[in-house]
């Protein structure tokens, strides 16, 4: 029951997810500014994230060297100069206690950050597909399974459970990849239980079973007639999901199970930055606005293509743009 | 203007905007005197509903441009303030929406929920609004409504709830109701009380009626005079009587004759029945609701013989597509036998669905969905698909070159066209309908229930065809299944059933058909009043 | 109802013994001497064996299992040097590292948890639903971007970041509020809550943006449905649209995803607490991890695992309540 | 100890809020790590930490005075240091007169015999090795529990002498008698693994609310302690609240702030970080509330000879001197709070420190001597190797460190690899001689400020522990070191020891089986309230003993 209503916070009736080819699609999306936006901003972030290398080269700087004397030993290490260092050479400044240059760092984490939460994403969609179809379309006994399955992992304590295995691997498994295996593993069952709900719900429509009629085996069905309409929950959902993850892979540095040194993240640099918010405000602020543009972008870009996956959004869009303007005008109809 | 008219509407026009404009009312002028009652008769899409919210202001902060004047119960729709528009909603005019089963709040008690409306207009304590509340409620005929009122929707039937809505329409005493397919969504059987209490509340309260329907029948019993809308423009316009057994324009005539009567004479000659493609004895099926369990269908039995037509009718609820779904193998009796032609294995049956909406996924081209029960069969080549999904698409008269579009781009009946050239795809012998027109208007309904024919003669075809309205069923089948509570209660061929009922409820049945004769109706609406007082 | 119940129960015994051997199996392979850090860095090999045989570390995995579950059901018996000590049934076992019982040390934790996590989640509640209600209330006008700026930048940050901010701004430069520490809401309320208060407002700070999400989409969604358009064809104002038909659409969603959030909050709030100096379970938790102590681990998990269980049952049952037509499966 | 002015106090870094202590008030501690054991069979620290040293009285303890004087050993319980045999191998003790617990009964010696007893149970374990290593027969006893015949190297003739017998000559048993092991448990109040939850106090506070295993703590005055008996523990405030579990920034915050109680708080396991630092070095009144310690213990590179490439001398040479030390201290908190070390002995006289520096890197690293000689051990064309550290967010093993290394070796052609280890791990495997990696992060502080703790367990051969916790990380037996530790244990003179301690290190650091790095410095904030600040070089930390807020 409770799946059903999770369907529901991502906003869809499946009945009520009439003609959408992808041309509609993009003319939706393309219609709403803060989209296009949202999606510009995206673009860049990973383009940045791309070109980190190219960029840092541009600069002239690269994330790992340490400078020691640009930093005040003698004051814990606190950079030296005006805005944590911002020079020629440093464009946002320096690391304290290192001195090594901010912006390669935020250039390369952008890097990690971002692909250990799109790989984890990625992880926890396929195999909340994966599994909610199953147990959408399986006999009472795999639905059971498979249901009390995503209870246990509803119930598994992240931290914990990302703690305990953090460990267990040997260190010389690539930690980002380990981390979003972690993440990945955990924390697919609130895409799972989206995609049983909507999975029961097709199941029940016309057109599977005109399906089922022309002959076609259960997960051929699956394949060609669900997975489609399956797409937009769970976008919308893993819009939610990057974010989310971002911060995950922030809390687990905190906890000192993050991504290794001298790997640059921006969980990392929040991390060690929250106590130098007094000292040197910008280590702090620049990853944290960074953060909240991609939290922003991606919030806005999901919400947007939630829109722009919805038929009825065509005269939704227009209507609030046009309401508004004419309720300024004084109510004229 | 006079002012004894509760609407007048000068030169209305109503536009969506959108990537195409839509112009769904264009240049519409008309008025309704007070207590007098108009219908709005027209296609889909004709611009019916359109006109019908903007009587009160419904298109205001939506997009929609409305232009013209409109002066409903005095107000000027058109200049009038929020706070004015409101105060004319509910209390001078009120309106009564098409489907009751979304137009009322699933979470509140429907008594609060007109108590609600009640105290929007008027100055009076919950408990008195409460008190009022059951007693409009009793007034639309609700059994018991003290107890009634205390209700949700959802516990409330179909026919209930749409006098639910009409008790909150009447709450306020409007001068006006606007009834916007009031009984679409309704059986027929409920369909002819709705319509004899909206007759009667008409009279005895004096109130306007502004009923939009596109259903000519449905005018014919209810109103005085009517306005034949199409593509957003008045075609015709009278006194319901003239206008519907004279009609002066051509389209009205075309609107007419799609109507599928009772009276009209049989089309098609009862086939003598081949051997039976389709057995079935003794069915039930169960369905397991919480602790309760409903018997859908029970013990059913029947034979469709080759190139034979089944015609099985019966009221909402009373099992037509739970069997229509067995029958087709798409789901498992609780008990009872099926044979094919003399094998147990489902084969060679086909089905078209009710909703050609939710019948074709949104997301797949209709030469992909059609050509799927060919590729399940193991046809490969690529050129022997297209060309035989595009010598289907044909047959049922669609062009072959829309292979690849997408389901939205058909309207209805082209949809329907689309299902039914799937189903006959992988050539069954054996085609089940689960009301393949119910959600079409008339002029697509006739085209595709002559589709239907065509290919039955043409392939030999048999048919079982589902539905609830009784003069279409009449006009396609060879011979009649009523169905009751899961039962079939009377079977026999076309003539024997509506010639000579036996059984007391297809008697009830037909007896509330709608005519087209205004006069006629009168007569029925006098006789079920006395069927009901039996 | 009664076979609701039995069927959860059923569920929830069935979630927690396949949580607690997924850690058994996990924390087997885990490395890290159990004995040598129970016993300390500088034991000889031959004291980190007795207490290796003391902690009984030395039995198979699944023996080991078992007296975990015999504890549970009928308790154990435990050495403490000069005598036998019981642990009463449930017993889930003695902690490697501090001797304590771990039922023990669950109900000491449980309160102060329960604390952060109640008040949280009211907060929260209320902030995101009604942050949710003023957008749509005010959709397409300035207060809807700014609350949904404000709510975002919520969830772009992390918990240890608001939190610290919280504190060097409330407690430190303006001194507004005391320095957080757990008081105990029977010894004093009011101080229990001034000291949670700003525990409290991180979480439904980073958590409320969720739910204004939530409640606004499912708003907007039960706006456009038809019955909304029956009470404007009525004359109801906006307010009352908004306010008392729209709101109420809203309800399902926002349960189903508190009942989610709610239980996992009990062993997830690990940085709040830490920060925050709440001795609570899951900052417990996460040190257990750290020092392989498994039957703390294993009995916290436990014990959290089960609030998710309850709170998804309960917001089943709120949920039928809230909306008559469900029936319970 | 005697009486201290300011002026001495601010000498060593150490103060207070001016004027003369006095008796009253309620002290405040804000600790992050609970005192989860508070039994003083299972404390390790030298002098039973500091929260413990104000219930738990031993047979001699540190002299609580600022900087080096504070690194002397005074009587406690007993009358003196203990006199020792001729050679140092048995030890008698005399209690003083007039020694009572809480409840008032007599501290006797048998009840001290069995409090070092109860430390040899496997279910009181944590406790240092000295006891097992040393006394006769300790190393198979199983503890008053399961061996209730007691320990026969340990006499007590009478209820005031206490004897030890040892089975070698240990001239720092003076020392090691400062452990809270030589605390006395009256055996009839002995709970066992519940003993913690309330131990007897013999100090002059007693223990009235210990709350979630240590975390809360509340000390009042203990009725019976007479101060004419101590004269180390002040004892000014009338209560010791203690709350720990604390966030270390939310501590520096509240000691910074001094608002309400905290004025009168301080704290004793949390030192101020860099970014902390930073902040308090712009803040001249905030500054004034700094106190700074020096702790014998040392932060260093550890090799393994036994895996290669590190069997080459030439090899670790290079290392040394391609070391950075100041981009190291920057990442360990910068100059304020940490020293560059060039020796394994801490700078302090007690320790014997002799000041060498065998591969001199300058101040960022010999990168051209380093490539020099590892062209000589045939690596011209550079060399990769792997760092293992642990995870921990300590700034001394863990990655801050290995990655301002990795920067430094760069520059000498060496490719640093970075092993990370969970916490666990890292213990497990740096301490196991089958997994001993060849390089790695490892620090060392002292059991009590002289040479043979620092240096014995890490270089001394006998000591190497093959199937447990092994601290001889090079795995070092060599003949003449082991002889001349032996020499210096026999010696009763503790400068004398001291002298020779220090030129045995600066011997041993030929070898280059260690690359110190650098030692810590720990400045602490206190309330605004706190007088009489103490902090000895002994324990780098000020003595709770000792402040007083009022
Ligand atoms: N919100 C809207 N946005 C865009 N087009 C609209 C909207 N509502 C109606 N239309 C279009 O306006 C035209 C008239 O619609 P209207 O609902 O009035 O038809 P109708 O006569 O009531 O039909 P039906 O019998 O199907 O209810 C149709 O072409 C319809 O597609
Ligand atoms: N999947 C199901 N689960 C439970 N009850 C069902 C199910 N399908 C149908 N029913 C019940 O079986 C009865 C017959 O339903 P069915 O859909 O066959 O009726 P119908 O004659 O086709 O009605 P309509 O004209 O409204 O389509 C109804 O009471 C319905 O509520
Ligand atoms: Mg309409
Ligand atoms: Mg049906």
């Amino acid at each position: 029951m409770s799946e059903a209503l999770l369907a529901q916070e991502v906003g869809t009736a499946p009945a009520a997810v009439p003609a959408s080819g992808a041309r509609q699609f993009w003319r939706r999306l393309r219609a709403q500014r803060s989209a296009v936006v949202a999606a510009s901003v995206v673009a860049f972030l990973v383009l940045v994230a791309l070109a980190a290398p190219l960029l840092t080269a541009l600069e002239g700087q690269d994330p790992n060297t340490f400078h020691p004397s640009l930093v005040d030993s003698a004051a814990g290490g606190v950079p030296l100069g005006s805005f944590g260092g911002i020079s020629a050479e440093h464009w946002l400044g320096v690391e304290p206690q290192t001195g090594r240059d901010l912006f390669a760092r935020i250039v390369y984490g952008a890097r990690v950050s971002l692909g250990v939460a799109v790989f984890a994403t990625l992880l926890q969609v396929f195999l909340g597909v994966v599994i909610g179809l199953a147990a959408g379309l399986g006999n009472r006994a795999v639905d059971q399974v498979l249901s009390r399955i995503t209870d246990v992992n509803v119930a598994m304590p992240l931290m914990v459970i990302a703690l305990a295995l953090l460990a267990v691997v040997p260190p010389e498994f690539p930690r980002p990849v380990l981390i979003a295996l972690v993440v990945g593993l955990i924390n697919w069952a609130g895409t799972s239980k989206i995609v049983r709900a909507q999975t029961l719900a097709l199941k029940s429509l016309d057109y599977v079973s005109a399906a089922r009629l022309s002959g076609w085996g259960k997960w051929k069905i699956a394949h060609r007639e669900m997975l489609p309409s399956l797409a937009a929950p769970v976008i919308t959902y893993a819009a939610l999901l990057v974010p989310q993850n971002i911060t995950v892979e922030a809390a687990l540095s905190f906890l000192g199970v993050g991504i290794k040194p001298p790997t640059p993240s921006w969980g990392q640099m929040l991390t060690d930055a929250d106590v130098w918010y007094q000292a040197a405000p910008s280590y702090l602020l620049i990853p944290a606005a960074l953060l909240f543009v991609t939290v922003l972008a991606l919030t806005v870009l999901g919400e947007g293509v939630r829109t722009a996956l919805d038929p009825r959004s065509q005269s939704r869009l227009g209507g609030v743009r046009r309401g508004l303007l004419s309720r300024r005008k004084g109510g004229a109809q | 203007m006079s002012a004894g008219f509760v609407v007048e509407v000068e030169g209305l026009s109503v536009t969506f905007p959108g990537a195409q404009e839509v112009a769904a009312v264009r240049d519409l002028s008309f008025s309704l005197p007070e207590g007098g009652a108009l219908a709005l008769v027209g296609e889909s899409g004709s611009g019916k509903s359109a006109t019908a919210f903007a009587l009160l202001g419904l298109h205001r902060g939506t997009g929609a441009r409305v232009e013209g004047s409109l002066k409903v119960a005095g107000v000027d729709v058109g200049a009038a303030s929020e706070a004015e528009l409101r105060a004319l909603r509910g209390a001078k005019a009120a309106m009564v929406f098409q489907d009751p089963l979304s137009s009322l709040d699933p979470y509140y008690a429907i008594g609060d929920q007109i108590a609600e409306v009640l105290r929007v207009h008027r100055k009076v304590s919950r408990r008195a609004a409460r008190a009022r509340a059951v007693e409009v409620l009793d007034r639309v005929g609700i059994p018991d409504a003290v107890r009634r009122s205390r209700s949700r929707p959802h516990e409330f039937s179909g026919g209930m709830r749409q006098r639910a809505l009409i008790a909150m329409a009447l709450a306020c005493e409007p001068k006006l109701l606007i009834a916007d397919e009031p009984t679409t969504a309704l059986d027929v059987t409920v369909q002819a009380q709705i319509l004899d209490l909206l007759h009667g509340l008409r009279r005895e309260e004096g109130m306007g009626l502004l009923l939009v329907t596109h259903d000519v029948g449905v005018a014919a019993e209810s109103v005085d005079e009517v306005l034949v809308m199409r593509e957003g423009r008045a075609v015709e316009r009278g006194p319901v009587a003239e206008v519907l057994a004279a009609p002066a324009r051509t389209y009205t005539r075309t609107l007419l004759e799609a109507v599928p009567r009772l009276d009209a004479p049989l089309s098609r000659q009862p086939v003598a029945a081949g051997d039976p493609v389709l057995e079935a004895v003794g069915l039930r099926r169960e369905f397991r609701q919480g602790r309760r369990t409903v018997t859908a269908v029970d013990d059913v039995s029947l034979t469709v013989g080759r190139g034979e037509t089944l015609g099985i009718v019966g009221e909402s609820g009373s099992g037509k597509t739970t069997l229509g779904r067995m029958l087709v193998g798409l789901l498992e009796p609780t008990s009872g036998q099926l044979r094919y032609g003399g094998t147990e294995k489902t084969s060679g049956v086909q089905m078209v669905f009710q909703d050609p909406v939710a019948s074709l996924n949104p997301r797949r081209s209709i030469g992909e969905a059609i050509a799927d029960p060919l590729r399940a069969a193991g046809e490969r080549d690529e050129k022997v698909l297209r060309d035989r999904v595009r010598e289907l698409l044909e047959r049922v008269g669609l062009d072959p070159d829309r292979y690849d579009r997408y389901p939205h781009e058909f309207s209805g009946g082209q949809r329907q066209r689309v299902g039914i050239a799937r189903a006959l795809a992988p050539s069954p012998k054996l085609v089940v309908c689960d009301e393949p027109v119910s959600a079409l208007d008339v002029t697509t309904q006739a085209q595709v229930i002559a589709l239907l024919g065509e290919l039955q003669r043409d392939l030999g075809l048999s048919l079982v065809f589902v539905a609830h309205d009784l003069a279409v069923v009449r006009q396609v089948s060879d011979r009649i299944a009523v169905m009751h509570r899961g039962r079939i209660v009377e079977q026999g061929t076309v003539a024997e059933v509506y010639g000579s009922p036996t059984e007391p409820y297809t008697k009830a049945l037909l007896a509330a058909v709608p005519t087209l004769d205004p006069v006629l109706a009168a007569v029925r609406r006098a006789a079920r009043r006395e069927l009901v007082a039996a | 109802m009664t076979g609701f119940l039995l069927r959860r129960l059923g569920g929830a015994v069935f979630v927690l013994l396949s949580l607690s051997v997924f850690l058994y199996l996990v924390f087997y392979v885990a490395p890290g001497n159990v004995a040598q850090i129970a016993c300390g860095p500088r034991c000889s090999p031959a004291q980190v064996a007795q207490v290796h045989e003391q902690l009984r570390l030395g039995d198979p995995l699944w023996l080991q299992y078992a007296h975990f579950v015999q504890g549970i059901f009928a308790g154990r018996d435990y050495s403490s040097g000069v005598g036998v000590l019981h642990c009463n049934a449930p017993c889930l076992g003695v902690s490697y590292q501090s001797d304590q019982q771990v039922t023990q040390l669950i109900l000491n934790k449980l309160p102060v948890t329960g604390s952060l996590v109640i008040g949280a989640f009211a907060l929260w509640l209320l902030l995101g639903v009604g942050t949710g209600v003023l957008s749509v209330w005010r959709r397409g006008r300035p207060t809807e971007r700014v609350l949904t700026w404000l709510t975002l930048a919520g969830t772009a940050t992390p918990v240890f970041v608001i939190g610290l901010l919280l504190i060097i701004v409330f407690c430190s430069t303006l001194q507004w509020l005391p320095f957080p520490t757990y008081v105990p809401f029977g010894e004093n309320p009011e101080q229990w809550a001034w000291n949670l208060l700003l525990a409290w407002v991180s979480l439904a700070a980073i958590e409320s943006a969720k739910y204004a999400r939530l409640t606004r989409s499912s708003m907007l969604e039960t706006l456009a449905e038809d019955h909304v358009r029956t009470f404007r064809a009525y004359g109801v104002s906006e307010r009352a649209l908004v306010g008392r038909h729209a709101l109420r659409g809203a309800v399902a969603p926002v349960i189903a995803l508190s009942a989610l959030d709610f239980g996992s909050m009990f062993g997830g709030a690990v940085l709040t607490e830490s920060l925050f100096g709440l001795p609570g379970l899951g900052r417990e938790l996460v040190e257990a991890v750290k020092v392989v102590d498994l039957p703390v681990v294993v009995g916290m998990v436990l014990v959290t695992g089960f609030f998710v269980v309850l709170a998804n049952a309960v917001a089943d049952l709120l949920y039928a309540v809230a909306d008559r037509r469900v029936v319970l499966s | 100890a005697g009486p201290q002015g300011d002026n001495a106090a601010s000498a060593s870094g150490a103060g207070g809020k001016a004027g003369a202590p006095q008796k009253g008030g309620t002290l405040q501690i804000l600790n992050r790590q609970p005192q989860t054991d508070f039994d003083p069979a299972r404390l390790y620290t030298s002098g039973g930490g500091n929260v413990p040293s104000l219930v738990f009285r031993t047979l001699t303890t540190r002299n609580r005075e600022n900087g080096a004087a504070g690194t002397k050993v005074v009587p406690d319980l007993a009358t003196d240091l203990g006199k020792p045999s001729k050679d140092a191998t048995v030890w008698t003790y005399t209690l003083k007169d007039g020694l009572k617990y809480e409840d008032g009964t007599a501290i006797t010696s048998a009840d001290i015999k069995y409090g070092i007893e109860r430390s040899f149970a496997a279910e009181l374990s944590g406790g240092a090795p000295y006891l097992r290593d040393w006394l006769i027969g300790g190393a198979d006893y199983q503890g008053p529990y399961k061996d209730k015949k007691g320990l026969d190297s340990i006499e007590v003739p009478d209820a005031k002498t206490i004897v030890f017998h040892l089975n070698k000559p240990e001239g720092e048993f003076p020392y090691l008698a400062t452990q809270t092991q030589t605390t006395p448990v009256p055996k009839a109040k002995d709970t066992g693994a519940k003993y913690e939850e309330h131990p007897v106090s013999s100090g002059p506070y007693k223990v009235v609310k210990n709350e979630n295993d240590g975390e809360k703590l509340l000390l009042e005055r203990n009725p019976h302690w007479d101060a004419k008996t101590d004269e180390e523990r002040k004892a000014y405030p009338d209560k010791i609240e203690v709350n720990s579990g604390l966030d270390p920034a939310v501590i520096n915050q509240r000691l910074s702030a001094s608002a309400g109680t905290d004025a009168a708080a301080v704290t004793t396991d949390n030192n101020l970080g860099p970014a902390e630092l930073a902040k308090v070095a712009g803040d001249k009144k905030l500054a004034d509330r700094v106190g700074t310690g020096h702790f014998g213990y040392t932060n260093y590179l550890a090799f393994n000879p036994k895996v290669k490439p590190f069997d080459d001398p030439k090899v670790r040479q290079a290392i040394a001197y391609a070391v950075d030390r100041s981009s190291v201290i920057n990442a360990a908190g910068g100059s304020s709070l940490a020293l560059p070390a060039t020796t394994n002995l801490p700078p302090q006289k007690s320790f014997g420190y002799v000041k060498y520096d065998h591969f001199p890197a300058g101040e960022s690293g010999n990168a051209a001597k380093a490539k020099e000689l590892l062209k000589e051990a045939g690596h011209e064309k550079g060399l990769t190797i792997t760092l293992t550290h642990s995870n921990a967010k300590d700034r001394e093993t863990s990655p801050e460190i290995a990655t301002a290394l990795q920067d430094a070796l760069k520059k000498a052609g060496i490719t640093l690899e970075l092993k990370g280890l969970e916490e666990n791990d890292y213990n497990d495997t740096i301490h196991s001689v089958k997994k001993q990696p060849g390089f790695f992060l490892a620090h060392w502080g002292a059991d009590w400020p002289s040479g043979g703790p620092f240096l014995a367990p890490l270089f001394d051969g006998r000591q190497i522990v093959k199937d447990g916790a092994n601290f001889n990380y090079a795995q070092f037996d060599d003949a003449s070191v082991n002889k001349e530790i032996d020499e210096i244990n026999k010696l009763t003179d503790l400068d004398a020891a001291a002298a020779r301690w220090g030129a045995l290190d600066k011997k041993i650091g030929e070898q280059a089986l260690t690359v110190p790095l650098f030692h810590p410095v720990y400045k602490r904030l206190y309330g605004k309230d706190v007088k009489n600040i103490v902090i000895s070089d002994w324990t780098g930390v000020l003595d709770v003993s000792q402040v007083a807020v009022k």
